[in-house]
C-alpha cells in the first residue's frame, strides 16, 4: 500500500498506461519539461522522449484533430486541456469530428482529452469551469469524472483503454487534498459507465460525482446524527451514466437529490431526473430536486463563489426537506 | 501516331503510361460528376451535388504525386472527388454514397464524397471546413512517430483557409515539421465570395513564410504543373524536409452547388477559364507531343463511359438502408440504442 | 393582410428592424450580393449598403467576436450561420467571452445569431443539427426558436430589439413549407419568454417548439378523432424557457409529454421534465416522457433520418400511452 | 541639470512633461506589481499574480502612442498592466481586483486586470487566448462604420497567436481594412513553452505578409522605440491604412505566475535581459540626454510610492462583495436569479 493523492493516482495511471503501451502518447501545452500546470506529467518526458510527450503549441483545435488523426492511425492519445475552460476552444470538432467519426465512417478514435475541472478554488469564470453538460448531449463521447483517488487513477487507464473518445474531467479541489491508500503492483482499472455506491442509506438516494460526493458524504453525517439515512451514488461516468444503478437506489430510498457543482439550468441532472421520472415514477415519494450552482458565470470573490456554489449545508437543507415530504 | 512527327521527351519523369493514367482519371472526374449530374436531375442524388468543373487536373495531378505504395494518405475536400480516385475509391461507391445506398461505404449515413479508406489512402472530410488539416496533422505525427517514409497531404480552399482550424493546423505541423503537404486550392471563390473578401492576399502562398514553412505555387488547370509541384512537396516531406504549402491556381467553374445559379460571376470570367480547360488542354498537349493518340484516348473515354455505366446500373436500384440500422456503432462498446419506448407501443 | 412565407417573415422582420434602427447592421458568409445560403437577406446589400450588410471570411470566431465588440461600441449586430451546425466554431467565444459579458463587466452586448437549424431535409449530420442543449447551459444567453411566420417576424424583431445576445434558430424544414397572412404594417414583435397556447386541449400537455410544433399538431388531430385531446404548448422561447406556462398547462391535464427535434440525452427536455417535476409533483398523473431524436448523429440517408427523427405517429403513440397510463 | 551638459534633442516628437509620463507609467506598473507580490505574499491577493517585470516599456509605450482625447481603445493582455494605467485605470481599481473587492471594477467577478471602462479606452480581456483579436476587430468596425476617426489596438503574445481564433481575427481585420494596431508581444516564453516551440518562425512580424498588413519591429524595451513603431502605426490606421502587426521584441523575466520558479530557463538568459531592464535604461537615457534630472525621477519615484501606499492603505480593508450580489445581471432584462429553494429553508 502507497497514500497516493488524487493527482498522484492520475500521474501513476498515466505512467502506468504509458508504460504498458507504446502507442500511447500525450499532447499539451507546458506539458514536457514543465511537467504540465498542475504537474501532472511531471518527469514524463525525461522519462518517455519528447515524442511521446509532446509540448504543443495554443491550440486546442490542432492538439483535439491531431489526436483523432493519429488515433485513427492506432496511437492513442491523451491530450491535456491546461485547464478544462479551454476544451470549449475545441467543441466543434470534438462534438462534430471526434465524435461522430466512428458513425458516419467506422474510424477507430480511441482518445482521451483531459484536464482539471472545478471551482472552489478562486479562479474565477475562467478556470473553474465544469463543462459536462457541453458534452452530454453528444452522441459518442464517453465521459468520466472520478472523485476518489482509487478511480482517479481506475478510470484514467481505462479511459485510456477505451476504444471510443473519453472526455477525463479531474477536479482541482481534489488534486491534492484527497488522499487515498492504493495497493501497489495492482493494475487498478474503474469500468465505464458503473456508479459506485459511495454510503449506503435509506431514505434519500443522492446523485452525484467529483468534488460534490464529499459535500454528499460531509451532509450524510450531519444528517445521520439526525436519524436521517442518505444513500450516496457516485456516478464515476457522466456519459453513459448508470441508469441501473440510480434505479436500483431510488427505488429502495424513494427519493432522489441530485448534487452538482454545475450551474442549474441545462446541467446533467436535468437528465438524470428525467431518467428517475420516466422509470421510477410509481416509486417517488417526493419530487426529485437538485442542489447545484446558481446559474450565473462563477465569480472570483470567495464570498461571491462560496454562495454561488454548493455548499455541504444547502445538501443537508434539501435534503432534511426531502426526507419530510 | 497522328500529326507530332516527332515525340517530345515524356515529362516530369513520368512514363507513358503514367501520362495516360493522368487522363483516365480526370476523365473519370469528370463524366462521373456529369453523370451524377444526370441523375440528380432525376432526383436520385437524396442531397446536394458538388462539381470540380475545371478542377480536375489540380485534385488529379496532385493525388498523382503521392506514392500508393508507401500508404500516403489524402483528405480531400468537396471538389477533390478526382483525388480519391486516384487513391482507388471507384465510381460505385461515388454512386452509392451520393444516393445514399445501403451499401455506400457510409451505409447511408454521410453524404457525397465524404467517406474514407486508410488502407487506400484518403481520409474523408467533414462539412466544418479547416478541421482536417488539424486532423491531418495527427495523421502525419503518427508517421513521424513511427519513423514510416509516409506522407500526409490535405487540401484546404480560398475560403477555408479563413478559419482558426487551419491556422492551428498547418502551425502545429510547421512546428512539429511533419511529413504533411497542405494543397490551397484558389478556385477564386468559395461560395460566392470572391477570394478578395477572404483574404488581403493575392495569393494563397504568400500565407507559407508566415508558418516558417515552403510554400510553392503552379498552374492549377495543367496537371503536369500540378503534379510536378506536388511531387517537389511530397518528395520534402517524405525526406523530412517539414510542410509545404502548395498553392493551386484554378477556377471553380459551375457554382458552390448545382443549386447556385453563380449570378454573382461575370460570364466572361467563366468563359475565360473554360478556355484553359485542364481537361483539353491536356488532351492537346498529349496529342501534340505524340504522347498519346487519338486512338488511345478514345479508347480511355470508351473505357471511362463504360465503367460509370456498369457502376450506375449495378447500383441504381439498390436500396436504402435499413432503417434501424441507423442505431448501429455510435460507441465502440456499446450495444446498439434502444429503440425509444414509443415504438414497441 | 399578405401571405407570407416563414422565411419571408424574417426577412420582413430583418428588414424592418434596419429600417427602424440605423444602429442595427449585419455580418455573415455570402449574406451580401448572394443573399445568403437560404436567400434571407436577399436584396439587403443594395438596399443598405456593403456597410451594413457585411459578407465576411469564413471565420465564425471573428464573425461573432466582432459582433460582441461592435455591440459594446452601441451598435446592433445580426450575424448569420451559414448553417446552425457551424455555430459550433464560435462556440467558445459565445459562452465565455459573449454570454458572460454583461456579468463580469457590465458590458452591454446586444447581438443577435441567427441560421439555420434542424432536420428532414436530408442533409446529413452537419447541416441537420438543433443545438440549442449546448447553449441552453449557458447563463448569459437566450435562445428563441419560432415555428410559425409570426413568430419568425416577431421574435426576429425582438431578437434585435433586446438588450442582451439572442441566438435565434430558424429552422430550414419551415423556410418555405408554413405560409400565413400577416397584416400589413403591424409592428410585430414577439415578447421573449413567453410560450404559445398552439392549441388548447384537456388530457395531455404537449410541450414541444420549432418544427415539432406541427407534428404535435397533426398527432392532436389523429387523437381528437379518438377522443384524446392534447394540449400543444408552442415554447418560442428556449432560455429562458416560460415554466410558468408549462406549469399552468401541466396542472390542468396532469400529464406532459415533451417532443424535440434534438437527441434525447442531455436535450433540453431534461431540464424541462426537471422543472415539471419540481414544480407539478402532486398533479402528476402518469410520468413525464420524451419524444426526441435517437441518440445517434443525425444519418442523411431518407430512411435513416426518418428513424431518428421523431415523426407525427410517434407522438401519436406516445400521447395513447400516456392518456392510458 | 545633471552631468548632461548638453541637452539632446527631444525625441519622437514628445514634449519633456510627456517623456517624464512615460517613466512615470513605467515606475507607477513596476511598483505596483511589487506591492501586490508584498500583498500576495501575505495572501491579501486571492487569486494569482502575474507580473510584467521586464515588459513595462512595451506596454506604456504602445499605449502612449494612442490619443486618449480621440477615444482610442485597447485592449491589454495580462502583461499590460501599463497599458491600462496610461489610458486611466487606477492603482486602487487594480488592487481592489486582485483582492476581490466589493467595489473593484467587477464587484469582485472578475480578478486581476480582467477589468473594463470603454469610457477611458480600454476593454478587458477574457481568459481564452486570442479571441480579444475578434472582439477588438467589431470594436474598430464600430469606428470605421460611424466613420469615426478612431483607433483599436490589441496586444497578442508570441503564445496566443498560435490560436485560431488570432488569425480569424487579423484575417477580418485586414479584409474590412480596420484601424486597428496588433501588437506581438515576444518576450520568449508562452508560460514554460519557449518560442521555437510555438512557431517556425523567427520573428513574429514575419506573419504580417501572410495577412497583406503592414508589419513592423521594435526593441521592446526601449520605451521610445516602442512608442514610434506604435504611434506610426496608430496613424496609419487614423488615415485608413489598414493593420498593422507591430512586434515588440522583449523578455518576461518572471515566471508565467508568483507561483512558477522558471525552473526551465537559464540563469544567465534572465541575467542578460535584467542588463536590459527597460526602467534602468530609460532612467539612464533621461538623464544622460539631458530630458530629466535626478531630481525629477527620484519625485516621480516618490508620487508613485505615496500614491500606491495610499491606495493601498484605502482599499486594504475594505469589504468583499456581500454573497447574495452574485446573482444580478446576468440579463440586462431579467431579474437577479432566484435564490435555490434550498437555501430559504
Ligand atoms: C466552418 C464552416 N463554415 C461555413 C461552412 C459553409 N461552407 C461550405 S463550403 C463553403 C465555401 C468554401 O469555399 P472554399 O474553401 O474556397 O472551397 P471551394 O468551395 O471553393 O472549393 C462554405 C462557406 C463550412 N462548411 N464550414
Ligand atoms: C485558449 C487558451 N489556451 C490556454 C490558455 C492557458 N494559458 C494562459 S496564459 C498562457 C501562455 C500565454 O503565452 P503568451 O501568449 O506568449 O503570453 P505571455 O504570458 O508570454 O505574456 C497559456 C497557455 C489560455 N489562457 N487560453
Ligand atoms: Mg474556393
Ligand atoms: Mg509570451
Amino acid at each position: 500500500m502507497t497514500q497516493v493523492t488524487y493527482l498522484e493516482a492520475i500521474r501513476d495511471g498515466l505512467r502506468e498506461e504509458m508504460e504498458r503501451d507504446d502507442r500511447v502518447f500525450m499532447m499539451g501545452e507546458d506539458i514536457g519539461n514543465y511537467g504540465g500546470a498542475f504537474k501532472v506529467t511531471e518527469g514524463f518526458q525525461a522519462r518517455f522522449g519528447a515524442e511521446r510527450v509532446i509540448d504543443t503549441p495554443i491550440s486546442e483545435v490542432a492538439i483535439v484533430g491531431a489526436a483523432a488523426g493519429a488515433a485513427h492511425m492506432g496511437l492513442r492519445p491523451v491530450c491535456e486541456m491546461q485547464f478544462i475552460d479551454f476544451l470549449s476552444c475545441a467543441y466543434s470538432i470534438l462534438t462534430n469530428y471526434v465524435a461522430t467519426a466512428r458513425y458516419r465512417a467506422d474510424l477507430k478514435t480511441p482518445m482521451v482529452v483531459r484536464g482539471p475541472c472545478g471551482g472552489y478554488v478562486r479562479g474565477g469564470p475562467f478556470h473553474s469551469q465544469n463543462p459536462e453538460a457541453a458534452y452530454l448531449h453528444t452522441p459518442g463521447l464517453k465521459i468520466v469524472a472520478p472523485a476518489t483517488a482509487r478511480d482517479a487513477k481506475g478510470l484514467i487507464k481505462a479511459a485510456i483503454r477505451d476504444d471510443d473518445p473519453v472526455l477525463y474531467f479531474e477536479h482541482k479541489f481534489l488534486y491534492r487534498r484527497i488522499k487515498e491508500d492504493l495497493p501497489d503492483g495492482e493494475d487498478i482499472v474503474t469500468p465505464i459507465g458503473e456508479a459506485r455506491l459511495a454510503r449506503e442509506g435509506a431514505h434519500l438516494t443522492v446523485v452525484t460525482y467529483s468534488a460534490m460526493v464529499f459535500k454528499a458524504l460531509e451532509a450524510a453525517e450531519v444528517l445521520a446524527k439526525e436519524g436521517i439515512s442518505l444513500e450516496v451514488l457516485d456516478l464515476r461516468t457522466l456519459l453513459p451514466f448508470d441508469e441501473d444503478a440510480i434505479v436500483a437506489s431510488v427505488k429502495k430510498t424513494n427519493r432522489a437529490l441530485i448534487v452538482h457543482e454545475d450551474t442549474r439550468t441545462g446541467g446533467i441532472a436535468g437528465e438524470i431526473t428525467a431518467r428517475i421520472n420516466e422509470r421510477c415514477f410509481e416509486w417517488l415519494d417526493a419530487p426529485v430536486r437538485r442542489v447545484c450552482a446558481h446559474d450565473v458565470p462563477l465569480p472570483y470573490a470567495p464570498t461571491l463563489e462560496d454562495f454561488v456554489l454548493p455548499q455541504t449545508d444547502d445538501i443537508v437543507k434539501a435534503a432534511r426537506w426531502m426526507v419530510a415530504y | 501516331m497522328t500529326t507530332a512527327a516527332r515525340k517530345a521527351a515524356l515529362p516530369a519523369g513520368l512514363t507513358r503510361a503514367q501520362l495516360l493514367e493522368l487522363y483516365y482519371w480526370m476523365r473519370l472526374t469528370r463524366s462521373l460528376e456529369e453523370k451524377l449530374v444526370a441523375l440528380y436531375r432525376q432526383t436520385k442524388v437524396v442531397g446536394g451535388l458538388f462539381r470540380s468543373l475545371g478542377q480536375e487536373a489540380d485534385a488529379v495531378g496532385s493525388a498523382f504525386a503521392l506514392d500508393r505504395t508507401k500508404g500516403d494518405i489524402l483528405s480531400p475536400l468537396i471538389r477533390n472527388l478526382g483525388s480519391m480516385l486516384v487513391q482507388g475509391a471507384t465510381p460505385i461507391e461515388v454512386l452509392r454514397q451520393y444516393m445514399a445506398k445501403a451499401d455506400s461505404p457510409t451505409r447511408g449515413r454521410e453524404l457525397n464524397i465524404h467517406f474514407n479508406d486508410l488502407a487506400r489512402g484518403y481520409l474523408g472530410q467533414i462539412s466544418h471546413l479547416g478541421d482536417m488539416v488539424t486532423v491531418m496533422c495527427g495523421v502525419a505525427l503518427s508517421f513521424k512517430i513511427r519513423k514510416e517514409p509516409r506522407v500526409g497531404l490535405v487540401y484546404i480552399g480560398d475560403g477555408a483557409m479563413s478559419t482558426g482550424a487551419f491556422h492551428e493546423g498547418i502551425n502545429f505541423a510547421a512546428v512539429q515539421r511533419l511529413p504533411l503537404v497542405i494543397v490551397a486550392e484558389n478556385n477564386g471563390y468559395a461560395y460566392s465570395t470572391p477570394i478578395h473578401k477572404q483574404t488581403a492576399v493575392k495569393f494563397l502562398v504568400e500565407k507559407a513564410a508566415g508558418y516558417g514553412v515552403a510554400g510553392d505555387q503552379a498552374d492549377g488547370n495543367d496537371v503536369l504543373a500540378v503534379y510536378e509541384v506536388t511531387k517537389r512537396a511530397v518528395d520534402r516531406a517524405r525526406s523530412g524536409g517539414g510542410v509545404t504549402l502548395v498553392e493551386l491556381i484554378t477556377y471553380r467553374r459551375k457554382g458552390h452547388a448545382e443549386h447556385d445559379n453563380q449570378g454573382y460571376v461575370p460570364k466572361e470570367e467563366i468563359e475565360a477559364w473554360e478556355a484553359r480547360d485542364p481537361i483539353d488542354r491536356y488532351l492537346r498537349q498529349l496529342e501534340t507531343s505524340g504522347w498519346a493518340s487519338r486512338a488511345d484516348l478514345s479508347a480511355i473515354d470508351a473505357r471511362v463511359t463504360s465503367e460509370i455505366d456498369a457502376a450506375v446500373a449495378q447500383c441504381e436500384n439498390e436500396p436504402f438502408p435499413a432503417p434501424a440500422t441507423a442505431l448501429d456503432g455510435v460507441l465502440a462498446s456499446a450495444p446498439a440504442a434502444d429503440l425509444e419506448w414509443y415504438r414497441s407501443l
